[in-house]
């Protein structure tokens, strides 16, 4: 009976999924994942649905909630943006973590040697600090890789872990750390320097404007200028670029550049938009969120500002739940994940499809 | 005791998404039997081959192997039914040694009976007269040595029936000339052969043939009933018009390339050696080989993409020394590689995107900051109707592409490119008569322009009809330059096959 | 009229888990128990917030049902930025890293150092090697207040001793403070107070080991000397009659800037023996940890507040 | 038998040494004394004991072709269940053997995905490690309700092994250990053995570098990479064991501290070689017990530098050795045949 069945009918790979079998595939992947997060909800007990509508209240029920949604999907919107550029072009840049913290320490050496100067001065130097100290950092992996054939993967790991050592060192006891304090922070950030506030009554500060520029530019790039042509390309083919004559080498750097810049953003965007402080704890994590943020965003900036509030909303949205359901807030994580592999697998099911075989 | 035949094959059909590849095949291999199966490129020989041997499922139909039906649902059932199989690319693991690259994943067990194995593998190489050397590393062997390490590890299987898929296109005459004494060892054991090869004379000496043309069996006739026309004739569909030879060309104006002595090594292998010649303006300089002698590594360096260890090359009197594709490039150089999915295009991205390939910064293709898009979408346009590309439209993806389209794209972007030279790198690899006529006639155009055109080709027809010289090749070096008009197939095949004295003689 | 009803928000920088915050949830239990102005009293705690601190505040207040927002570390940033929103809410943070805000930022202070230093005595009294240690996570003024008091306390009765510290640097990670502890048992020390909470080596080698914030005796029953036992009631008792002060007397929030912190006098610390030593300490110690006990507990003798980094000798 | 220490001139004391101060020669010389060597050599041991698991499963997952970038997420999973286990059956080796079990459970469910719907592996990677922090911290509070303190379980005594541990300072350093410990350094031989002079061996390793070969010969690729990967869960769940049940008798949420990724780590810099791995397992953890040591005797060489040179060394060696060379030609290719 069995073999009758594998006989007559077969799972076989598509070479292009449907649009109609992507919606299919990413429906059936939601509604599976809410049915386990349900399951989950109920374990712990607390009603799914309330705690669903907690967590809806609490990520977009308001101005102020829609606005720390805002907040919490702004670094994610850059670390997202950085692995959808790098990833583009099948470039693993896994370091959007360590590039985070150097574009946040970039911003803070260039802003504190900088000295009291008006807003208009101290904002357009911590953003340009943290696109150089991002961008730097990551294009170490790219030398890395174009100079010396270390993949990328690892060298950006390791350069992950080396930053957030090299922070301790300046934080705790060394020349940046606050005054009289035993915290690993710096001092509160001259006023001047902090991001400007957008809307009263919310945090959500001009760096989701930048986030949103950042995609716009990103989508311009990636789909009308040649930089983004040769990136588009080198994801599909690098050696035919090299054979027509682009420095691959070269657009690897850049790449990383790109990337790295858009990853230290984020480190702006913490430092000087929310925390107004240095510390490890402000920019820890988005470097990997932001790859799958960029993952479930399609590698397409739109997708990723999508992602990213989404991302933002299950943030911010779980305080709330917490608060109102008693439902621990590390089970948010658990949420995400199950999310992220429904969608993983939805995805890939659409690439899949029942093919009734026959024999003569 | 009624002979049943070893392979039965009933209806086979096989579909890749729209293209069907196998269409309704049906034959039967004989035990003790050569059978060859003849085809142009694509025609689908591999796909079924791979059918056979469980690698892909068929749509349809049936097979039976002793009378008995089977269902190949892996290369293990193939194997279980004495089926084996030698790939037309090496399916090998470079860092292993031939005994392991043989005998993994044989036996059972924990145990991997390393002198057991060696022993069986020493045997077989013994009664077939095969010289390997059980330990040496897979991916020190040379070409040649790798497909013996292919066939002794279907060999090693025990298998009834064996197929190979091209076995012969990286073995040297002689070492063909070794196989085929080590076939006819094994029809004299009962086991049956299934050759797929495109060299008539080798299709010859098989016992019955089947003709598949874009993936339907055309028929299986005796060998000993036709002729090689007859045969090509089943293949193509038609008789081959006679290679319309261009009239004039040939050393119009001064020399546009001249290569200098140019030797590289690669691996501890000399790929290149020693290689000097000249093309003139105006001139088709033809270089014939088989494929594997060190023409790939000639146009990489003449391209700009390899740097050759000892000598030099000119364009047009500039020396080019330590250079990029993009300095080759800008000389006026137009290159055609031979690999187009891998090295000539962008899968995913559209034919207008392709078509600009390496000038997409150019200031022709760009509108400030932004690529000009409307100026891509007309070039696409252009080139569609200019070189009948058969395609949606000038966003078409490149990867959806066929092969002939695919290089008409490719030749469409590099003919407009090469003002000066263009470096052809079997161009007509993989393509019907149709498009094969279509490149002849653009590359003679693109001569009459006055360009300079260096040709590889391992189609001797494509070699007399367009070139005037030809330079033969032969591991990494250029044996002999012939005029075009003073030889013949049969000294240049000899010379392919590395026979110098012959011609010296 | 008078409430009857307060509703806390416990805002944990850690998890329940870690030893401080198990100190104050106890700590809570035990005012909750106790009804202070016979207020049905409820708390809801949210756990790991420290870099998330505004947010997490921020969604407090809002719900509006809240009376005191207790947080129970550095979060003077996140208080700034919202006492002036919700005046009517009672702000609480707590140890190093805050500055006083006043209004209605309450700011509490945790000194374990008295009963430390009767700690310390202890220890100098049993090492043999004469080498103590101390396990530490983060050089905080809340924490070297008590180690100071501990290695001031054992060189006050034996002034061979030499001290050694190591920070693990981290909040809570017990493998690496295990590997610490190995590390300081190797240097020679044989009295080691953990303020990170690992007493699997202790158990092992059978040396002594001190505990914090809560009572270690049933963790580590074969190691564990003493612990010191942090009591948060009187500062939540502090904050309740603060709150009800205001409540019941219609006027504003008016919290001093500087620090608000109670001694051993005032019942803000313990120090618990374990059982199993008890017996086994010679009378003279014994007698010693006595009278130090009470000679703090009533005032006579004054421990000194040393918030330096301690170093190793 | 502690020695007492008769150093430190009151020099080191007076005033803050900075890193090259004063009474250095004193306290090197106490930090070259034997117990602290010895304490030194027995904690890179233990340090390296859940990294050694954890590196060696993941080499045999990588060699057979798949990058399994979740070990951090299996080897929380496993610390958690392992010590959820041993709380509730009240036997150690039971809670070992369901650490186990998890990890390679997690492990199916990542080789599904990777393997058999050939989604992206690092990030299913990262989705598995998500799932590991969540999930553990979860269920830890719905098992433990809200009582803060989680139960201090009974944890592995050191077995010494007799005579061996006896011998002066090798003794206390290697043989004087707990069984996981020894378990550990003795699956670097066995996975050598395997991978090297087993059947399953060759065929591990021609998944990784050349599928097809394996495919053609009727092996199944999908099937030895699933035993490989699960496999690999298995070990990082032992991995996660040592330092639950293993050592700390307790679990803490996010225990594992970024070890898996350094397993990780640990494989690549190894070269994906058995032995080698060891090495670096060693040189890792060598310099994570130095740093621990260091602030105890006193020496003002700031921590972070430490803990920051192995990974210094190995983008070195790696620059050196051309990272590439010895990994599998198709690590993290998905196989398919059409
Ligand atoms: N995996 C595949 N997916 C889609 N199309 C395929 C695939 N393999 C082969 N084809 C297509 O099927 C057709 C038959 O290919 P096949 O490889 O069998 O040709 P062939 O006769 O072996 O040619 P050659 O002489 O070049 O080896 C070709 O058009 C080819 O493009
Ligand atoms: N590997 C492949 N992947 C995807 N599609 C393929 C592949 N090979 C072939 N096709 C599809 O199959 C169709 C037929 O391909 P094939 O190369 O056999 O064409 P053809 O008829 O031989 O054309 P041409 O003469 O131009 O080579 C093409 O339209 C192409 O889209
Ligand atoms: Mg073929
Ligand atoms: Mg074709």
């Amino acid at each position: 009976m069995t073999d009758f069945s594998i006989a007559e009918w077969r799972i076989e790979r598509r070479r292009e999924a449907r649009p109609a079998a992507r919606f299919i595939g990413l429906g059936a992947a939601l509604a599976g994942a809410i049915i386990v997060c349900g399951m989950l909800f109920l374990a712990a007990g607390a009603e799914p649905l309330k705690a669903f509508a907690s967590l809806a209240k609490g990520s977009f029920g308001s101005l102020r909630a829609t606005g720390e949604t805002l907040v919490k999907a702004t670094p994610l919107i850059f670390t997202g943006l950085a692995a959808c550029v790098a990833f583009r072009a099948r470039i693993w840049n896994i370091g959007a973590e360590g590039q985070v913290f150097a574009g946040a320490m970039f911003a803070y050496w260039a802003q504190h040697n900088l000295g009291e100067f008006p807003a208009l001065v101290q904002i357009p130097v911590v953003v340009m600090g943290g696109i150089a100290g991002g961008g730097l950092y990551a294009a170490l992996a790219g030398l890395l890789k174009t100079r010396f054939s270390v993949d990328e993967v690892i060298s950006t790991v390791m350069l992950n872990y080396i930053i957030v050592y090299v922070l301790s060192l300046l934080l705790l006891r060394g020349p940046w750390s606050e005054a009289g304090g035993f915290f690993e922070q710096t001092a509160r950030v001259d006023r001047d320097a902090t991001l400007p506030m957008l809307i009263a009554g919310t945090r959500l500060h001009m760096g989701f404007l930048l986030a949103l520029a950042a995609a716009v530019l990103v989508h311009l790039i990636l789909t009308r200028t040649p930089l983004g042509y040769e990136i588009r390309a080198a994801g599909s083919n690098l050696r035919a670029l090299d054979v027509q004559g682009t420095n691959t080498r070269r657009l690897i750097i850049v790449v990383m550049l790109l990337s790295g810049a858009l990853a230290g953003l984020a480190g702006v965007t913490e430092v000087y938009g929310v925390h107004y402080r240095l510390k490890a704890g402000a920019v820890a994590g988005y470097g990997y969120s932001g790859i799958i943020v960029a993952i479930l965003g399609q590698l397409h900036p739109v997708g990723v500002v999508a992602a990213a509030i989404l991302f933002g909303a299950l943030l911010n949205g779980a305080t709330l739940m917490q608060i109102e359901t008693g439902v621990p807030s590390a089970l948010i994580y658990a949420i995400q994940a199950i999310l992220l592999l429904f969608f993983l697998a939805g995805w890939a099911m659409c690439n899949f499809r029942l093919r009734r075989t026959g024999r003569v | 005791m009624a002979s049943q035949p070893r392979l039965s094959v009933r209806g086979l059909t096989k579909r890749f998404g729209a293209l069907v590849a196998n269409d309704d095949v049906s034959l039967n291999v004989e035990p003790g039997e050569l059978h060859c199966l003849l085809g142009e490129n694509g025609a689908g020989k591999s796909t079924l081959s791979s059918c056979l041997y469980g690698l892909y499922q068929p749509d349809h139909g049936e097979i039976q192997v002793d009378g008995q039906p089977v269902h190949l649902r892996s290369p293990a059932d193939a194997l279980r039914a004495g089926i084996g199989m030698v790939h037309q690319h090496f399916v090998l693991v470079p860092g292993f040694t031939v005994l392991e690259n043989i005998a993994v994943g044989t036996g059972s067990g924990w145990r991997f009976d390393r002198a057991a194995a060696k022993a069986r593998v020493l045997a077989i190489c013994q009664a077939y007269g095969i010289e390997l050397e059980p330990d040496r590393a897979v991916g020190d062997l040379s070409v040649g040595g790798q497909q013996w390490v292919e066939i002794v590890k279907v060999l090693y299987t025990g298998a009834r029936l064996l197929i190979l898929d091209e076995p012969t296109a990286v073995l040297t005459p002689d070492e063909s000339r070794k196989l085929f004494a080590v076939i006819e060892r094994l029809k004299a054991d009962g086991i049956s052969i299934l050759l797929i090869s495109h060299k008539m004379a080798e299709v010859m000496q098989s016992d019955r043939v089947s003709v598949l043309r874009r993936g339907r069996l055309v028929g299986t006739v005796r060998t000993a009933d036709v002729t090689r026309d007859d045969l090509t004739t089943m293949m193509i569909g038609q008789r081959i018009a006679p290679a319309s030879r261009s009239s004039d060309g040939g050393g119009v104006g001064g020399a546009v390339l001249s290569v200098r002595g140019l030797s590289k090594e690669r691996q501890g292998r000399r790929v290149l050696d020693d290689i000097s010649f000249e093309v003139a303006q105006g001139e088709i300089f033809g270089i014939a080989g088989v494929s594997g002698n060190g023409q790939d590594d000639l146009f990489e360096c003449l391209c700009g993409l390899a740097a050759p260890d000892e000598g030099s090359f000119s364009v047009a009197g500039a020396e080019v020394r330590a250079s990029s594709p993009a300095d080759v490039a800008a000389l006026g150089v137009g290159y055609v590689p031979s690999d187009r999915f891998r090295d000539g295009l962008v899968g995913d991205l559209s034919i207008e995107e392709n078509l600009v390939l390496g000038q997409h910064w150019s200031a022709r293709w760009r509108r400030g900051p932004f690529l000009d898009r409307n100026g891509l979408e007309k070039n696409g346009r252009d080139a569609i109707a200019g070189y009948s590309i058969a395609a949606t439209g000038p966003d078409a993806i490149c990867r959806r592409l066929s092969g002939g389209n695919a290089q008409k794209v490719i030749l469409a972007r590099e003919f407009g490119k090469a003002d000066r030279l263009l470096l052809c790198n079997q161009p007509t690899r993989g393509l019907d008569v149709g498009a094969i006529g279509f490149v002849h006639r653009e590359l003679l155009r693109k001569r009459d322009e006055g360009c300079a055109i260096v040709l590889a080709s391992e189609e001797l027809d494509d070699l007399f009809a367009l070139c005037s010289r030809i330079g033969v090749f032969f591991r990494g070096r250029l044996l002999k330059v012939l005029d075009r008009d003073r030889t013949s197939h049969d000294e240049i095949g000899r010379l392919m096959a590395g026979q110098e004295s012959v011609v010296a003689a | 009229e008078e409430p009857t009803k307060l509703k806390i928000a416990g805002i944990l920088s850690a998890g329940k888990e870690a030893p401080w915050e198990t100190s104050f949830v106890n700590s809570m239990d035990r005012v909750i128990a106790a009804k202070p102005h016979g207020l049905e009293i409820e708390v809801n705690y949210t756990e790991n917030v420290y870099d998330n601190a505004e947010q997490v505040f921020r969604t407090y207040a809002e719900t509006g049902e809240y009376d005191i927002l207790f947080g129970d570390t550095a979060y003077v940033d996140a208080i700034d930025k919202l006492k002036d929103e919700f005046p009517d809410i009672m702000f609480v943070m707590s140890g190093s890293g805050n500055q006083g805000l006043g209004g209605n930022a309450y700011w509490v202070f945790i000194h374990a150092h008295e009963p430390a230093y009767v700690m310390g005595q202890l220890a100098g009294k049993l090492t043999k090697s004469n080498v103590v240690g101390a396990i530490s996570t983060f050089p905080a003024e809340d924490t070297n207040d008590q180690i100071n008091a501990f290695f001031a306390g054992a060189k006050d009765v034996n002034p061979q001793v030499k001290q050694k510290i190591t920070f693990i640097q981290s909040w809570f990670d017990p493998t690496k403070s295990n590997e610490a502890t190995s590390a300081q048992i190797a240097a020679g020390a044989d009295m080691i107070y953990q303020m990170s909470s690992a007493f699997e080596v202790c158990e092992q080698s059978g040396i002594g080991c001190f505990g914090n914030y809560v009572d270690m005796s049933k963790v580590a029953p074969k190691s564990i000397v003493a612990s010191t036992v942090v009591k948060w009631d009187p500062h939540i008792n502090w904050i309740v009659d603060e709150w009800w002060k205001v409540k019941t007397t219609g006027g504003k929030f008016d919290a001093p800037t500087e620090p608000r912190w109670f001694t051993w006098q005032e019942d803000s610390g313990e120090l618990v023996i374990n059982p199993s030593w008890e017996a086994k300490l010679p009378d003279g110690v014994k007698k010693l940890v006595a009278e130090g006990t009470e000679a703090i507990k009533t005032g006579q003798k004054k421990i000194e507040l040393n918030i330096d980094e301690p170093k190793s000798d | 038998m502690r020695s007492r220490r008769s150093c430190c001139c009151s020099s080191w004391r007076d005033g803050p040494c900075a890193i090259s101060g004063c009474g250095e020669p004193a306290v090197f010389e106490s930090f070259l004394q034997a117990t602290i060597l010895v304490s030194v050599a027995a904690a890179t041991i233990r340090i390296a004991t859940p990294l050694l698991l954890a590196a060696l499963g993941e080499l045999v997952a990588e060699r057979s072709g798949v990058y399994n970038m979740g070990l951090e997420g299996m080897m929380l999973m496993g610390a958690f269940i392992g010590y959820l286990s041993a709380h509730q059956s009240g036997s150690l080796w039971v809670g070992v053997a369901a650490a186990g079990l998890t990890g390679a459970a997690m492990a199916a469910v990542f080789a599904f995905m990777v393997i058999t719907l050939k989604v992206e592996q690092i990030v299913t990677g990262l989705a598995v490690n998500l799932l590991g922090a969540g999930l553990s911290t979860y269920w830890l509070r719905a098992a433990f309700s809200d009582s803060g303190q989680t139960p201090v379980i009974p944890f592995f005594e050191n077995v010494p092994i007799p005579v061996l541990s006896q011998l002066p300072v090798v003794g206390p350093i290697l043989f004087d250990q707990k069984l996981l410990t020894y378990f550990a350094f003795l699956m670097v031989p066995a996975v050598w053995f395997l991978l090297f002079r087993t059947r399953y061996g060759l065929i591990i390793r021609c998944a990784g570098d050349n599928p097809k070969a394996l495919d053609v010969k009727g092996v199944s690729v999908a099937a030895v990479q699933y035993a490989a990967v699960v496999f690999g869960g298995l070990m990082a769940g032992l991995g996660g064991a040592f330092l639950s049940v293993g050592s700390a008798a307790r679990f803490v949420p996010d225990m594992t501290n970024g070890r898996g990724w350094l397993a990780i780590i640990i494989v690549i810099a190894g070269l994906w070689r058995p032995y080698a791995v060891l090495a670096a397992t060693l040189v890792f953890s060598f310099l994570d017990a130095l740093q621990l040591q260091i602030q105890g005797i006193g020496i003002a060489i700031p921590y972070q530098l430490l803990l920051m040179m192995p990974y210094v060394v190995a983008i070195i060696a790696l620059m050196v050795r051309r990272s590439r060379a010895n990994a599998p030609a198709m690590l993290g290719m998905p196989y398919s045949r059409e």
